[in-house]
């Protein structure tokens, strides 16, 4: 189950701190990296939030992450309801979409459930793409920022925005931590540990995986809601199944069912993409061989390996050396 | 409280579940008896609705519920412990225990309080865990954990989804002499106004906590009544000590 | 629409094409799935090597048969250095770590075909035995499409036959049904899994090879070809040649006459295709295990 | 990416007897374009285009020195956008070259013009860029789809074609592609008997299509691909036989140079029409294939000319004796030259390119597949489609 360990704590006050020292001394273009890196950090950890620990490996959140762009878009752009509106469509919107995709593919499990959310993520990225309403392929333009002038922020400014977005991934974290830390939190937990014993405790499993996934489709609505502002503009290639896998590929790299490791993982993988790309257009070739490398040095993911070694180094000073460490990966029921 | 009528179930050519009724009164412990295969599980299965049976019906207190989802039955207030290990793998013996109290005390899908740390539930998980000889153990991994603590945390589970009807499948199966009397000792500890309903091979356990017998072969009731009688039939006998399987 | 037999014919005949295409594919991919519980998403990327080795071969040799033998035997042994090196210590590592590893080939496979083979399109001829019309059925239909559909089935012949009556089809068969149990029955199910493995491998191999003649040799066509595979894959259900054949029938048709009869709704019919399976059968249409 | 390349005019300066107007002049040029996913091969192309001609004709400014910064779009829009966005804020560029896809260039435009920034257009053909979006920033050196298309329609007609099927990819492109030419060839006089659009870049097997246009009876088939869809689409049509009875027309792009031997023999006999073919018999041309062969080892395609014309235009501009951001855009929506496909100029109403159009054949040449020129439609001009600058 989830909890909140100083580890845990004091990883994401370095992430944090890292972030801000980061942006407070970059150029232009690193601070391009750390709002994108904030967004898909607050997408990853949405993700892991039902993959990492209601067991639901989602192949749809690139779709929730372009829905909420799409909703933000279309409220601004095309009815001109001001962004307000469109942040709460997005986050609507996302959450809507999502709890209908988790509600009709409650029953399918593992590889099935995965293809299952690809082929609704698929749908939508098709309407999109050959929508006129919505610019078909060639997106929508123009789309404004959150005018936060009130509270004495200007958005437009690309510090200022890069930090919201900041502040944002860690509010969608400390939210996520928050849920999984209630009863809804455990339940979903249990879900994944054993979801036929879990209905006959007699819980209604599918609306809970449903309702676990629309509060992931709604931190993905405001990931696309962020994106798009950044940007400006909106495309159908952040529905496509590419982003909902690179996507999983940072929540496994970063450390599946940690959730900081999450944020990790999408900071690694972007700036690792981005160093690579400085020296090479041939970027994929290394970035694959890190993620294999990755798998051989351990599997459990950058903070499941951290938290590896540094419990170990605990069992060690706790317990006389010729007691082997607990091994904490488990293999189901006996 | 409980009542099968004429529940039927077939996978292909192959019947396992032959027009068996049963009536189970509130209070009354039931041991089902029979030879592997006769479909003891199967009808488990069917009462609680993780199979859908092709034809009979299934009340609970006389309400139908033969159409009703697992969970619905299960929020009725039925529950089971399974033969076969069915625990919350990962999780420690709290962790397990919490879940199915938190369920049964409607604080499962709270998202703003912690079912963990709740006090009712918590309260519930050390009663459950002190009845079935857990206490001990409530904070390890139940991965790590003897088979006999596995096999008290299967009835556990159960327990503390505070049913008022109880199934419980071989929970002896695999555990020692001693582990026999402690769970002697565990029944005779529940509430008097619990149905309990157990599928046993020790027939000593079956005779002495029954208040009644039903003995299945081949997917069919062959007798029901009195521990007494059931000892007497020359068929329960046959049927039954004929192929006991002194290992099962 | 004009709605003549010979145009229905035609087009049936265009289904069962691309329905071969996609069986040769989908059964390695399902078969290593059902036996080795390993989801290769590299599987598409084999495909787009084979068409890459293909195109050389037949480049070199002047023929398109160096292309059909080269290609599933370079890919077979790709195959073998990929399972020595990475695929065995990869089977009991859990799903999502084969996740990673399978796209972190991707990714690599990705750059091998662009650095060996450059950015731009490439194509090859089909052998010249095969690249007239023929009539059949009283339609006249390219004689290559015929012979990937002829090609399609002699392997689901084979396949069946090796399957069903030899003793590694047996032992096959038990593995992907109870592999603790193959175990106990003392076969060394280790060296079926690599056999299968590269059964697996070469036949995509070879399906890039057949498919390079009809469509273009591009770097990016295995991660194209991969999401079609699954869904096959998995509306056929994991591990069964039956769900296989099944799965890429049923694709292969909806597809064509999908795109004849609604042609708006093209891009989106497998998808509704497969949630419409995966909600009313969870496992897909033929799972191999109960 | 940032492969910073400092290309300081070597050559140019020993080149004193050249007639040298410009200005001694620090000119800082971001190439924005595709260096990897599936335009990988055109963004290449218009890269080396360009910088031949910076190589052959910065003699011609040699006091200027141009700095050029590269920047990978991977032909996702957001990512052009911020790639283009760290190119004029942080590398403070003077001008920016490339874009190949429509999509990268409509998430560009409005960031582009609202910094004033001029951009040469170097492949993207949506014809809103110099149309309802137009800006006086962007000029375009490339092609608009209508352009490319709209010749064929009257073409046709004139050549007996009297009833067509199109087909082309479901996107943005390949409806603008086919509509320009329905429009114009119904205005000719011909009909449009049925058309289809197929899914984008998920389609592997024509056969259904063209089953379905062949039994639709028409004159001739016209149609949009490119790239891996040209080839694939084109070899299909061959063998179904198609080609023996039914004569396929083009976007020039289906037979493009680049992969036009990918095809192989299916492409014999293909009529396309494009804004630009190697074989064109002209001075500039053979100087232009002979250069570029030289240095790549292969003819130049659409894609490279594209290029060489954006290096072209830039040096007019810096040669009238512009400096800032302001001027370079003003003096590059007044460039003309002869390029390699002939006389261009920017039309100053839209700031797209008017250039010629050639109708040609592919042949079997000596040399593998060659282009056959069967028409010239000259200095080809958009309508303004809304554009207000």
């Amino acid at each position: 189950m989830f909890h909140q360990t100083p580890l845990k704590t004091a990883t994401v006050l370095l992430l944090a701190g890292l972030a801000v020292a980061y942006g407070l001394s970059t150029g232009f273009f690193g601070l391009e990296l750390l709002t994108e890196v904030a967004i898909l950090a607050i997408l990853a950890i949405a993700l892991d939030l039902v993959a990492g620990y209601g067991g639901m490996i989602s192949l749809c959140h690139g779709a929730l992450y372009g829905v909420g762009a799409y909703a933000f878009g279309s409220a601004t752009v095309l009815l001109g309801w001001g962004a307000p509106a469109g942040l709460a469509m997005a986050v609507g919107g996302g959450a809507l979409f999502a709890w209908a995709i988790g509600a009709v593919t409650a029953r399918t499990h593992g590889i099935f459930f995965i293809m299952a959310t690809l082929a609704f993520g698929q749908m939508a990225y098709a309407y999109l793409f050959e929508s006129p309403v919505f610019g078909g392929n060639d997106g929508l333009p123009g789309v404004p920022r959150l005018d936060a002038s009130a509270l004495g922020l200007d958005l437009n400014d690309s510090l200022t925005f890069a930090l919201t977005c900041l502040a944002l991934a860690l509010l969608a974290y400390a939210v996520s931590a928050a849920l999984l830390r209630s009863g809804f939190g455990r339940t979903l937990v249990g879900i994944r540990a054993n979801e036929a014993r879990m209905r006959v405790l007699g819980l209604p499993v599918w609306r809970h995986k449903a309702a676990a996934f629309g509060v992931s489709g709604a931190l993905a609505g405001l990931a696309g809601a962020l994106a798009a502002q950044h940007t400006m503009y909106i495309s159908p290639g952040l529905l496509h199944w590419t982003v909902s896998g690179e996507l999983l590929i940072m929540v496994i790299l970063g450390g599946l069912g940690t959730l900081v490791g999450a944020a990790l993982g999408a900071g690694v993988l972007v700036f690792l993409k981005h160093e690579v790309s400085r020296f090479t257009d041939h970027w994929h070739l290394v970035v694959g061989l890190v993620l294999i490398a990755a798998v051989l040095a351990g599997g459990r993911g950058l903070y499941g390996q951290l938290e590896h070694l540094w419990e170990r180094r605990r069992a060690a000073r706790r317990a006389p050396p010729e007691t082997p460490a607990p091994d904490e990966e488990t293999t189901g029921h006996a | 409280m409980l009542e099968a009528r004429d529940l039927r179930k077939s996978f292909g050519a192959l019947t396992v579940t032959n027009r068996v009724s049963l009536e189970v009164a509130r209070g009354e412990r039931r041991v089902l008896l029979g030879p592997n295969g006769a479909g003891k599980t199967t009808l488990f299965n069917l009462l609680v609705g993780e199979l859908r049976a092709d034809g009979g019906q299934i009340l609970i207190d006389g309400r139908d519920v033969t159409g009703l989802s697992v969970d619905a039955r299960a929020r009725l207030g039925l529950a089971r412990s399974y033969q076969k290990n069915n625990l919350f793998g990962g999780l420690t013996v709290r962790e397990n225990l919490s879940l199915a109290a938190a369920c049964a005390q409607g604080r499962a899908r709270t998202p703003w309080a912690d079912s963990l740390s709740d006090r009712g539930v918590a309260e519930a998980v050390d009663e459950v865990a002190q009845r079935v000889g857990l206490t001990e153990l409530l904070e390890v991994p139940v991965d790590t954990v003897p088979y006999g603590a596995r096999r008290r945390l299967e009835v556990g589970l159960a327990l503390a989804a505070r049913p008022r009807v109880l199934l419980m499948d071989e929970p002896t199966s695999g555990i020692g002499p001693g582990g026999i009397h402690a769970f002697h000792a565990l029944l005779r500890g529940l509430p008097a106004e619990l149905t309990i309903v157990i599928v046993e091979h020790d027939m000593d356990l079956a005779f002495e906590v029954a208040d009644r017998v039903t003995v299945l072969n081949y997917g069919e009731v062959v007798f029901d009544g009195p521990p007494r009688e059931a000892r007497d039939s020359a068929l329960v006998r046959e049927i039954y000590l004929g192929t006991w399987d002194g290992d099962a | 629409m004009t709605a003549d037999v010979s145009f229905w014919i035609v087009q049936a005949l265009n289904a069962l094409q691309l329905s071969m295409l996609f069986f040769l594919l989908s059964v390695g991919l399902t078969v290593i799935f059902g036996l080795l519980h390993f989801v290769n998403l590299a599987h598409g990327a084999l495909y787009a090597l084979g068409a890459f080795v293909g195109f050389t071969a037949a480049t070199l040799a002047g023929s398109y048969w160096a292309a059909f033998a080269a290609a599933p035997i370079v890919v077979a042994l790709v195959g073998v250095l990929l399972y020595w090196a990475l695929i065995r210590r990869m089977r009991s590592a859990g799903p999502m770590n084969q996740v990673l590893v399978t796209f972190g080939l991707i990714f690599v496979f990705l750059d091998v075909f662009r650095i060996g083979w450059g950015d731009i399109a490439l194509g090859f001829a089909e052998p010249e035995l095969f690249s007239g019309r023929s009539e059949l059925l009283g339609v006249v239909y390219p004689t290559y499409r015929l012979f990937i559909i002829g090609l399609g089935l002699a392997v689901l012949a084979a396949l069946s036959l090796v399957l069903t009556r030899t003793q590694i089809g047996a032992i096959i068969r038990a593995g992907v049904d109870n592999d603790a149990m193959a175990a106990c029955m003392g076969i060394n199910v280790e060296r079926v899994f690599f056999l299968v493995f590269c059964v697996g491998c070469a036949l995509a191999g070879l399906a890039g090879a057949v498919a390079a003649p009809v469509l273009s040799v591009t770097t990016d066509m295995g991660t194209a070809i991969l999401i079609p595979t699954l869904i096959v894959v998995v509306i056929g259900g994991l591990g069964s040649l039956k769900g296989a054949i099944a799965g890429s029938l049923l694709i292969g048709f909806v597809q064509t006459f999908g795109s004849v009869l609604a042609p708006q709704l093209a891009a989106i019919l497998i998808y509704a295709l497969l949630a419409g399976v995966l909600i009313l059968k969870p496992a897909g249409l033929f799972p191999a295990r109960g | 990416m940032t492969r910073l390349n400092r290309f300081l005019l070597a050559g140019a300066a020993m080149l004193l007897a050249a007639p040298s107007v410009g200005q001694a002049e620090d000119y800082k040029v971001g190439l924005l374009l595709p260096y990897s996913g599936v335009y990988a091969a055109l963004g290449q192309e218009i890269d080396d285009g360009f910088m031949l001609a910076l190589k052959e004709r910065g003699g011609e400014i040699a006091d200027a020195q141009i700095e050029v910064v590269r920047e990978d779009t991977e032909v996702k829009p957001p990512v052009g956008l911020s790639k283009a966005r760290k190119l004029i804020l942080q590398d403070e560029i003077d001008v920016m070259v490339g874009i190949v896809s429509s999509g990268v260039l409509g998430a560009i435009r409005d960031f582009v013009h609202q910094s004033g920034t001029p951009l040469i257009v170097a492949n993207a053909g949506n014809d809103d860029a110099t149309g309802a979006r137009c800006s006086a920033y962007i000029t375009r050196q490339s092609f608009s789809n209508g352009q490319v298309n709209r010749p064929m329609g009257p073409w046709m007609f004139e050549n007996g074609i009297k009833t067509v099927y199109t087909l082309a990819p479901d996107y943005a492109a390949g409806h603008q592609m086919i509509d320009n030419f329905k429009a114009a060839f119904e205005e000719a006089g011909g009909k449009v008997v049925g058309q289809e659009f197929t899914p984008f870049q998920t389609t592997k097997d024509f056969g259904p299509y063209l089953t379905k246009a062949k039994a639709a009876g028409p004159d001739a088939i016209f149609v949009f691909y490119a790239g891996g869809e040209a080839i694939s689409f084109v070899k299909q049509y061959a063998s179904f036989g198609l080609s023996e009875e039914v004569p396929l027309y083009g976007s020039g792009f289906l037979t493009s140079p680049l992969y036009v031997n990918a095809e192989g023999p299916a492409a014999e006999g293909v009529i396309a029409g494009l804004h630009y073919i190697p074989t064109l018999d002209t001075p500039e041309n053979k100087a232009f294939v002979e250069a570029y062969t030289r240095d790549h080892g292969k003819a130049p395609s659409e894609y490279a000319v594209q290029g060489y014309d954006a290096g072209q235009a830039l040096v007019e501009a810096i040669k009238s004796g512009a400096t800032d951001k302001e001027a370079l855009a003003a003096a590059l929506s007044k460039v003309s030259f002869t390029s390699p496909r002939g006389p261009v100029e920017i039309d100053p109403a839209t700031n797209n390119i008017v250039q010629n159009i050639y109708v040609f054949e592919t042949v079997a040449g000596s040399d593998g597949l060659t282009q056959k020129l069967l028409g010239t439609v000259e200095a080809v001009r958009d309508p303004v489609n809304g554009c207000a600058m």
